[in-house]
């Protein structure tokens, strides 16, 4: 069991490692930007797998911490854009 | 010094180690809390006190055997943190305690908390956390308290350095941070395997347990190179020109005289206390030569200067140079660690230049403030304009240059002494020259501030004669260090004190000064009052070649102060110390 | 630990584990940045669900289980949100792009 | 309370003890939320009380209770349909991802809501945010502007009925 | 070669080329991309190793407050990159990267000969953990055995407020830190802001409380507690406190000037300075560690805020 | 193969790519980078150091943590200050460049003196 997990983490994290080659590649900002979402998620699992291999309940705050911050990156993305951004529904209403 | 066997208690008055640090930080939390109207209040209610307790300090110190420990949390090291204080410490200790209130009673006025509220509430926060950060420094017994003990000069020191906010003294507090944060992981990488090798990061067990393998070796090596970085040894002093000659004076005065002197106590304490020796006699031949270079680099720089704060600046760098000499001399030449006279002579040295230095920087500023620039080629008649700051100025030039009975002429007799005790007569030309050096530019100055102004001065601004009374106190200070009765602090081989007054100091005064003018003549580019215009012909060409010379030195130092060439001379200096530390081991 | 339990972790987990490749392939294949974004949210959100899911029988409590369950949520409301934040930036070309 | 508001339209009516009842609810899904991480202590009370009033306080600030009733029922069939969704969702990616055709019709479909405004809306768009094939990209005249995967799909008949469903659960008044 | 090994390789590749990326890519932006991943990625090292308190405080740092400053700043510098395209030449490339591999290598040579039998000081950790009361051997460093590491590293933070807030023009000194944010009050970004804080409060909270016992502690639930704040700030739902503030400025001394206090307390009454007297070790720590999470949660959200510039009217 | 091993190894390598890139990169904010960077190589070596003093139940040196945590805040309250610094370097002087020195005025006019 131990052994299919730990095979588990390290097939996530490849995958991860592909995504982020495709995303950090671009094209555009936004493209980059969904690199921390991709942690998020991929690293959150992974996390949490760790943390059930190696008998550390601990990981699993990790994985919380990360759960509720992973978003704050892309905020960052989000805001310096924010002149154009101050009204949602932009076009109308 | 610090004790052979490790002190598993504290002594009587180690207290007093605690509230060295404690109180200068107490009160910048307490002036952080109480708002900008009450900043300067509580910074003066701060100094007195921490005067009595570096008072109580130098006092308690030969009482407790020279050495003074405190346990904190009662946890003894390697678990807990301790506290140490020998006799480098106490003199540190009160050389800052001196310099601080000095520098507040010089900035007083100028940082008064009136409606811009900035500045001044800043200042006097920053300053008592120098304060807090240098005794930190000095009484810390533990490598990783000393990597925040400088963490925390640095945080204090950079803003410092852009107070006023123009966008060069921005640039030049960036570069400051950038490199001191450079310089600092090195030295945390340091500590890094120093603590995997040995399990202790107390300074003691350390010293018990190091011996020299390979990882502590490397160790070393990064730990030394990252000080020297904020210390700005030569050739890393890509950040202290425009950082020293930016900030206000009264800043200035602090971070010339004593911050740098903070990350080279560390080395210090590196060398001759953790490693005890393990360097070796090679590794220490660089920092010999390092600061050798120094010495001409920043010298000659200095003389090719414009602006008077600048100058020093330059002049610092060749300071820190001669500090490093003691390396060298501390070894005999089979290679074993003498402590003692050489170690004593750059302790010492370190004290004459942060009193004189700081006085420098303050009579600079005095002479901003009256005229309104600080070029040396306009101060012309400034010495009757500005009497106090003009005298201020030469007296610590005095003291620097090594004239008795000043701490200066004392270090450098126990440096000589040194040299030739381990046989090495070569550094004796350095130390010679150094004192001649700095007589250069401080006679180039002084020419101009004695001479007949072209036109009559009319000072801008009028600084409050206080001000220059302080500056003139650290001055005296300076002059007066080699009077103090330093044996039961620093150790001083008997006999190693010339006679402060007699043909011996009269020559000691007398020589410098004429080397220097000559220099002076030489090598400025700009024009002075000192040469004759018969002895100007006969010496023309001679003076072309050196001031040839001097540009070269410039460009060569315009190269070295960029950052690509500064960082890689960083690591280049790293691999130098590890490989003749491996290879003298 | 039950055998159950570890079949179903087993199943879980390499479901999980597939659609997270199939994020990844997704990310790798599809042709703009919107799809992009699709395949990311979706995907792995599902995958991270299973994952979840098969780690369930391992814990150790009941609040243990909770717990995961909980992060799950959060991940879900932080990937529910941040990719309308991206996809609005992306539709509008991209800040200062 | 001068918190910012959100709901500026469902504030009306909302009665003290309305407001009470609504704070306590909070605060019991707080609490929940702590037990579920720290477990239940005696020796944690006082941090487990400084948790939940600080969270509630700030979940009061920063967003105002709505008078509307809420139906235990609904918001269970809500889950489930959302729980169905996400992984018909996730399904639906990993086919036309695998899919060596990679059969993608992409496009934008504009939703007409009659969700106002405000928490409301932006719940709708955060759970359709997770239906197949959709992501809200921002909105248009009013209307919510979808990004399909593929434009073929049933899409706006699907986020009718995930709209039906959210206020059945959550808004019915 | 084990399954476990594979892993780490893995993961390791993974960080190694996140870390090429960040240093090798041509656009700053991309860069600080790259940087961000990099260190969410680190913390699954730090779990790898063992070190859950570290790999707390690098979520928490890497993942919420580190990314918000570096891409705050890589957004708004972009437009100078042009002007700053100044790359050294070859040569100096060369040079330089012989010289930090040189380095690397060094370092690479004395981590592999580091002595079979480590030193630890664990036990000694262990044996005294009943002075405290925590279980968290982790915290009894920080605030028992090294505390005044931790006591100066909070000063370290306060001198960063008083360095960043200098920088502000003579005007706007004690004036609202950074710039006003505007949001829609109806857009995502403000719903988010609405629904997570509260949430991140009670796991704030949390991570402060477990540190006691289980990896967590005050700076790492101050973290959280910040990127909630600065949540709210950015999303237009609150606006930060003007630096004059008496109440700000008592809650940004609050943490180390209690951790002073007590120590002094130690001093006149106890040990020594930095001693609890054992019956009250427990609640003395805690409440440093409480009052430590208010100041680093007020610190770092405005060290991101950075300078005052719209001064109050008085 | 260990995981001290290789994750010393990984430390290694992050020390000196970050120091490649502080030396090679002309932004201040790629240099901040690097310097991260370079930081948490460091704070990984004493990671690897701590976890190779794994004992009395602990799978990691709790000192070698506490330092760790400690190294960490100092390292962003110093990124956090250097943005601060270049931001406002940004907003006075419009470049974020650090080329240009102290200003030294009248470079190279090496009048005659007399």
């Amino acid at each position: 069991m131990s052994d299919f997990l730990t095979a588990s983490v390290g097939f996530i994290l490849a995958m991860l490692a592909l995504g982020l080659v495709s995303i950090l590649r671009g094209p555009g900002d936004a493209d980059r930007m969904m690199s921390a979402q991709l942690i998020g998620t991929g690293g959150i699992a992974a996390l949490l797998l760790l943390g059930t291999v190696t008998g550390v309940p601990a990981a699993v705050d990790v994985a919380l911490i990360l759960a509720l911050l992973a978003t704050f990156a892309s905020i960052a993305f989000v805001k310096k854009g924010l002149s154009r951004l101050e009204v949602d529904s932009t076009d109308g209403t | 010094m610090l004790p052979p066997a490790p002190m598993s208690a504290t002594t009587a008055g180690g207290f007093l180690l605690v509230l060295s640090i404690v109180l200068p930080v107490a009160g910048v939390l307490l002036a952080f809390a109480l708002g900008d109207r009450y900043v300067r209040l509580v910074a003066f209610t701060i100094m007195p006190l921490g005067l009595a307790i570096a008072a109580a300090l130098v006092l308690a110190l030969p009482r407790g055997g020279g050495h003074l420990v405190y346990l904190l949390g009662a946890w003894p090291p390697p678990l807990g943190v301790a506290l140490h204080a020998d006799g480098l410490s106490a003199v540190m200790i009160a050389a800052t305690a001196v310099v601080i209130p000095a520098v507040a009673v010089y900035a007083a006025p100028e940082f008064r908390p009136a409606a811009a509220a900035r500045a001044p509430a800043a200042f006097w926060m920053l300053l008592l956390a120098i304060w807090g950060a240098l005794n930190a420094i000095f009484v810390g017994g533990d490598l990783f308290t000393l990597y925040v003990a400088l963490e925390l000069l640095t945080f204090a020191t950079v803003p410092l350095v852009s107070l006023d906010g123009r966008a060069e003294t921005l640039q030049a507090a960036l570069r400051y941070l950038l490199f001191a944060l450079l310089g600092s992981v090195l030295y945390l990488a340091g500590t890094a395997l120093l603590y995997g090798l040995y399990g202790a990061l107390d300074i003691v067990l350390l010293s018990r347990r190091a011996d020299a393998q390979l990882g502590t070796l490397i160790a070393a090596a990064l730990m030394t190179t990252g000080l020297l970085a904020k210390t700005a040894l030569f050739p890393l002093h890509l950040w202290l020109p425009p950082a020293h000659a930016g900030a206000p004076a009264a800043a200035s005065a602090i971070l010339s005289g004593l911050v740098v002197k903070g990350s080279l106590f560390i080395v210090i304490r590196l060398w001759f206390d953790v490693m005890r020796g393990l360097p070796g006699f090679a590794a220490a031949h660089v920092l010999g030569a390092l600061g050798a270079t120094a010495i001409i680099f920043g010298s000659v720089v200095a003389l090719r200067q414009e602006r008077l704060k600048l100058l020093i600046a330059y002049s610092t760098l060749a300071q820190i140079g001669y500090l490093f000499l003691m390396f060298p001399l501390a070894f005999d030449v089979s290679g074993d660690l003498k402590r003692g006279g050489a170690l004593a002579g750059g302790v010492l040295q370190a004290i004459s230049h942060a009193t004189a230095k700081a006085a420098m920087f303050m009579a600079a500023g005095s002479i901003y403030a009256g005229l309104g620039h600080d070029r040396i080629t306009g101060l012309n008649g400034v010495a009757r304009a500005q009497p106090l700051s003009v005298l201020t100025f030469a007296l610590g030039g005095v003291a620097l240059m090594g004239v008795p009975p000043s701490g200066a002429s004392l270090a450098k007799d126990l440096l000589l002494q040194a040299a030739a005790e381990t046989e090495q007569w070569w550094w004796t030309i350095l130390l010679q020259a150094g004192g001649v050096l700095t007589a250069a530019y401080v006679v180039l100055v002084l020419a101009h501030a004695l001479a007949p102004p072209d036109k009559p001065i009319a000072l801008r601004g009028a600084v409050p004669r206080i001000c220059d009374l302080a500056a003139l106190v650290l001055a005296l200070c300076s002059l007066l260090l080699g009077l103090m009765p330093w044996a039961s602090y620093l150790p001083i081989p008997q006999g190693g004190m010339s006679n402060p007054l007699g043909i011996d100091a009269l020559s000691k005064l007398l020589l410098p000064v004429l080397g220097g003018t000559v220099l002076a003549i030489l090598l400025s580019p700009w024009p002075h009052p000192l040469a004759l215009n018969a002895v100007e012909r006969m010496i023309a060409p001679l003076r072309r070649a050196c001031l040839g010379f001097g540009r070269l030195v410039e460009a060569v130092d315009d190269v070295l102060r960029q950052w690509p060439a500064a960082s890689m001379s960083l690591l280049l200096v790293a691999l130098l110390l590890g490989t003749l530390m491996f290879a003298g081991a | 630990m039950s055998y159950a339990g570890d079949i179903v972790t087993i199943a879980s987990v390499s479901a999980g584990a597939f659609f997270f490749l199939a994020g990844t392939v997704g990310l790798l294949r599809f042709p703009d940045t919107l799809t992009r974004l699709h395949a990311l949210t979706k995907a792995d959100n599902l995958g991270l669900g299973f994952v979840v899911l098969g780690l369930l029988p391992q814990a150790a409590s009941l609040r243990d289980g909770l717990k995961l369950i909980s992060i799950w949520l959060l991940a879900l409301l932080a990937g529910a949100t941040v990719s309308q934040l991206i996809a609005r930036s992306a539709r509008q070309g991209g800040p200062a792009r | 309370m001068t918190g910012p508001s959100g709901d500026q339209d469902a504030r009306a009516g909302i009665t003290n003890v309305g407001m009470w009842s609504r704070a306590v609810s909070r605060a019991a899904m707080f609490l929940c939320l702590w037990l579920v991480l720290a477990g239940a202590r005696p020796a944690d009370i006082p941090a487990a009380a400084a948790a939940v009033v600080a969270a509630t306080w700030a979940s009061l600030y920063l967003l105002k209770p709505s008078a509307s009733r809420r139906s235990p029922v609904a918001i269970a069939r809500l889950a489930v349909l959302f729980l169905y969704h996400s992984i018909v969702a996730g399904w639906d990616v990993a086919r036309r991802a695998l899919d060596p055709r990679l059969p993608l019709h992409p496009g934008f479909v504009a939703y007409p809501t009659r969700l106002p405004h405000g928490v409301r809306r932006n719940v709708f768009t955060t759970l359709t945010s997770l239906l197949p094939g959709t992501v809200p990209t921002g909105e248009r005249n009013g209307h919510i502007l979808y990004h399909c995967l593929d434009v073929d799909q049933p899409v706006l008949a699907d986020l009718a009925a995930e709209e039906a469903a959210l206020v059945r659960a959550l808004y019915n008044e | 070669m084990s399954i476990t090994t594979v892993f780490e390789s893995v993961l390791a590749a993974l960080v190694l080329g996140l870390a090429l990326w960040t240093i090798a890519v041509r656009e700053t932006y991309s860069a600080t991309v790259g940087f961000v991943a990099y260190g969410l990625m680190v913390a699954l090292i730090w779990v790898g190793l063992d070190a859950i308190d570290v790999a707390l405080t690098e979520a928490a740092i890497g993942g919420g407050l580190g990314g918000i400053v570096l891409l705050g700043a890589a957004a708004r510098l972009r437009d100078t990159e042009s002007t700053a395209a100044e790359t050294p030449n070859r040569m100096v490339r060369l040079g330089a990267a012989a010289l930090s591999a040189a380095i690397a290598a060094a370092l690479a040579i004395a981590i592999l000969l580091l002595p079979d039998a480590a030193p630890t000081l664990a036990p000694a950790a262990v044996a005294n953990a009943a002075a405290t009361g925590l279980a968290n051997p982790v915290t009894n460093v920080l605030m028992a055995f090294r505390g005044m590491d931790t006591a100066l590293e909070k000063v370290v933070l306060l001198l960063a407020i008083v360095g960043v807030w200098s920088l502000a023009s003579d005007q706007a000194w004690g004036g609202r830190p950074g710039p006003h944010h505007e949001a829609d009050p109806n857009g995502v970004l403000a719903f988010l802001a609405r629904l997570l804080p509260p949430v991140g409060i009670v796991i704030g909270v949390y991570i402060l409380w477990t540190g006691a016992d289980h990896p967590g502690g005050a700076f790492q639930g101050g973290a959280v507690l910040a990127s909630m704040w600065l949540l709210v700030i950015m999303a237009g739902l609150a606006d930060t406190p003007p630096a004059s503030s008496r109440r700000l400025r008592l809650v940004l001394v609050a943490g180390p000037g209690l951790f002073f206090l007590v120590g002094l307390g130690g001093l006149c009454f106890g040990a020594a300075f930095l001693a609890y007297p054992i019956a009250h070790a427990k609640p003395l720590i805690l409440g440093i560690e409480t009052a430590m999470l208010l100041t680093i949660a007020a610190t770092l959200a405005l060290l991101l805020a950075g300078a005052p510039e719209r001064s109050v009217p008085r | 193969m260990s995981a001290v091993t290789v994750f010393g190894l990984t430390a290694a390598a992050a020390v000196g790519l970050g120091l490649y890139g502080l030396i090679t990169n002309p932004q201040p904010l790629r240099k901040l980078l690097a310097f991260n960077l370079l930081g948490s190589g460091v704070f990984l070596l004493f990671g690897i150091i701590g976890r190779r003093g794994a004992a009395a139940g602990f799978g990691n040196d709790p000192v070698p943590q506490a330092l760790v945590i400690t190294g960490i805040v100092v390292a962003f309250a110093a990124t956090a200050l250097a943005i601060a610094l270049l931001l406002r370097l940004f907003r006075t002087a419009g470049s974020t460049t650090l080329r240009s020195d102290a200003p030294r005025m009248g470079r190279g006019a090496d009048a005659p003196g007399g």
